[in-house]
């Protein structure tokens, strides 16, 4: 077993983890920090991938690395847009879940 | 390599741990904490993979920038105890939702494990594709050329993030500056670092989008190093956001893109196509699209974690 | 690489290194929150100041030298100002509640009301 | 050298851990800011210490803009707590 292989499980681990937060967890805000985990496990299997298809005299595959970066920045804008979405839902409802029976609205204290 | 080994054994068992602590913890706060000490542990294991520009993403982007707003989420609001516990799901629910990440996980794993050795490479391509630009960095040769379009989308999903942001201003605040208002220390700790370290921040932001065209860095990492030299004097009360009106925040936030877009669209007349380089202006044409970019990143950056416009709060 | 130079930059890491775990020591041992904060940051600027010490003579040249030292700088200003502030904010904790539960609750749990 | 350096790096990454797990602990928000902090100074000498091991100047890069945006996060973190109020 490499490192390599080490770090591939912990990829797995880490989707695991996050795909049972995003699921068994009421609150908003903890299920996009579940879904950021989710998204930095699927990332770092690009990363693993990109390390076995090392080749042309490089450390590791540059393409994954690539689109691993173009995902990062794209993850960021979502999370920063489903923060908003979440600010915008509570200052309205006074919800910090999306249960499908909301209990009586209360007004936000500030 | 037993160290190696060991210090890998070491980062995947850690990363693990603080991901299942994020999600045990039992405050909001808590778990943007754990959230960005594994993002920290995230960059090391990227290090230890050989990609040096992810770790370098990771630590600005994955972890700093994600963590801020996340935090600056929480403490905004404030989740009833009954409404929460009334949602979450039973513990049959629970079970089978941990039954389902366990299958996913376990199938993964088995699919990463058996996979051929040596893998699939698309390295030699890569470098074939973009040996002509004479960029020394090939994740950054592929950012710019073999994946261009990619990059090209990403950056004006960055605009639209921005604009999807500031439209959840509520009407009557359109106008106003964004984030929430710090009061000013004038001679606390916060305002001597707000004060040293953005000179040296944005040397180095600088340093890091320019060394990626040879070495790991590049546009991204770069812009989000001088968004945070931006961000910090308004934590430190120094001085206000400026408004979402203002055109020059504007243009900064799209000049990167239209620039991208005006190379990208010039390529039809003097190269073979969209996003096609002319033969011997390749690096030039780059480097000009790196630079506005860089600046276009640090502008939406800094806008995304200010977040939507807001009036001053009255006492 | 002279043996001199190598044995040199091995008993600074070395030493940088036992910082580090003395700093935890510390830290898993010192009762209350101001002494955790002083036991992290002086033990850690010293270990990382020392592993610092102990690369400089294997850096590959000056640029890399300067950016070591460099972060050290950073490491301790940022370091520094953040103590600075937490140790602020436990202070101010602890006037506004004087008496601190052990337990979960209280002043440790930050978003839930 | 490659060895020492990287056994170096695994003590220290060792070390911060265990510190982590009291910092996450809690019990106050204090002790908690102080994770991100540690785990900040910590990675950074890992990072050099790997750097020296593979001779990679590349991997400084990062551990400079960890000190550098690990100032800033710290910094952003306690305002951001201020922001919650004394709890």
């Amino acid at each position: 077993m490499t490192g390599t292989d080490i770090l591939a499980l912990a990829a797995c681990g880490l989707v695991a983890i996050g795909l049972y937060g995003l699921v068994a967890q009421a609150e908003v805000l903890r299920k996009i920090i579940a879904f950021n985990l989710l998204g930095a496990g699927v990332f770092l299997l690009f990363g693993v991938v990109a390390r076995r298809g090392a080749g042309a005299g490089l450390a590791a595959d540059p393409v994954p690395q690539a689109m691993v970066i173009t995902g990062l920045v794209v993850a960021f804008a979502a999370t920063a847009l489903a923060l908003v979405l979440t600010l915008r839902l509570y200052q309205i409802t006074g919800a910090a879940t999306v249960a499908e029976d909301p209990p009586e609205p209360t007004a936000p204290d500030s | 390599m037993t160290a190696g080994l060991l210090l890998d054994l070491l980062l995947a068992l850690a990363v693990l741990g603080t991901a299942a602590w994020t999600l045990a913890a039992r405050s909001q706060f808590a778990a943007v904490i754990g959230f960005v000490v594994t993002g920290l542990l995230l960059t090391l294991v990227w290090v230890r993979l050989g990609a040096v520009d992810v770790a370098l993403t990771e630590a600005a982007i994955g972890a700093g920038a994600t963590g801020v707003i996340l935090l600056y989420v929480v403490a905004r609001l404030r989740g009833g105890e009954a409404e929460i516990s009334a949602a979450t799901p039973s513990r049959a629910q629970r079970a089978l939702a941990a039954l389902l990440a366990l299958s996913v996980g376990g199938a993964l794993a088995y699919g990463v494990l058996s996979l051929p050795d040596p893998a699939p490479s698309l390295a030699e391509a890569a470098l074939a594709g973009t040996a002509p630009l004479g960029l020394g960095n090939p994740v950054s040769a592929v950012l710019m050329a073999h994946r261009g379009l990619d990059t090209l989308l990403e950056a004006i999903v960055l605009v639209f993030a921005v604009l999807a942001v500031w439209s959840m201003a509520a009407d009557h605040r359109w106008g106003g500056r964004p984030g929430p208002v710090f009061q000013r220390e004038e001679h606390g700790p916060l305002s001597l670092l707000a004060r040293i370290l953005p000179p040296v921040g944005i040397v180095i932001g600088i340093y890091i989008a320019w060394v990626g065209a040879d070495s790991p860095g590049g546009k991204f990492q770069g812009g989000t190093i001088l968004a945070a030299m931006w961000v910090l004097p308004w934590i430190a009360g120094l001085v206000r956001p400026p408004s979402v009106t203002d055109w020059r925040l504007r243009l900064m936030i799209a000049i990167g893109p239209l620039t991208f877009l005006a190379v990208g669209l010039a390529g039809f007349v003097v190269a073979e196509g969209f996003l096609a380089y002319p033969p011997g202006f390749a690096k030039p044409l780059i480097l000009l699209i790196e630079a506005a970019m860089t600046l276009s990143v640090a502008a939406a950056l800094a806008c995304l974690i200010a977040g939507p416009p807001e009036r001053r709060r009255r006492a | 690489m002279s043996l001199l130079v190598g044995a040199f930059s091995t008993a600074c890491v070395l030493a940088g290194v036992f910082f580090f775990v003395a700093g935890t020591a510390g830290l898993i041992r010192f009762p209350d929150t101001l002494s955790r904060v002083h036991a992290l940051t002086k033990a850690d600027n010293l270990g990382l100041g020392l592993i610092v010490l102990g690369l400089l003579p294997l850096a590959p040249g000056l640029g890399a030298a300067l950016k070591l030292l460099l972060i050290w700088v950073l490491v301790v200003i940022g370091g520094a100002t953040a103590a600075q502030l937490i140790g602020a904010a436990a202070a101010r904790d602890e006037h506004a509640m004087p008496s601190p539960p052990s337990g979960g609750r209280g002043l440790g749990e930050g978003g839930v009301p | 050298m490659t060895e020492i350096l990287l056994g170096a790096a695994f003590v220290v990454l060792l070390s911060v851990l265990a510190g982590l797990w009291r910092v996450l602990r809690g019990p106050r928000r204090a002790d908690r800011l102080m994770a991100a902090q540690l785990l900040c100074t910590g990675g950074i000498a890992a990072l050099l210490l790997v750097a020296g091991a593979y001779g990679d100047g590349a991997i400084l890069d990062v551990a400079l803009l960890l000190a550098l945006l690990g100032a800033f996060t710290s910094v952003a973190f306690v305002m951001a707590a201020r922001l919650v109020g004394p709890r």
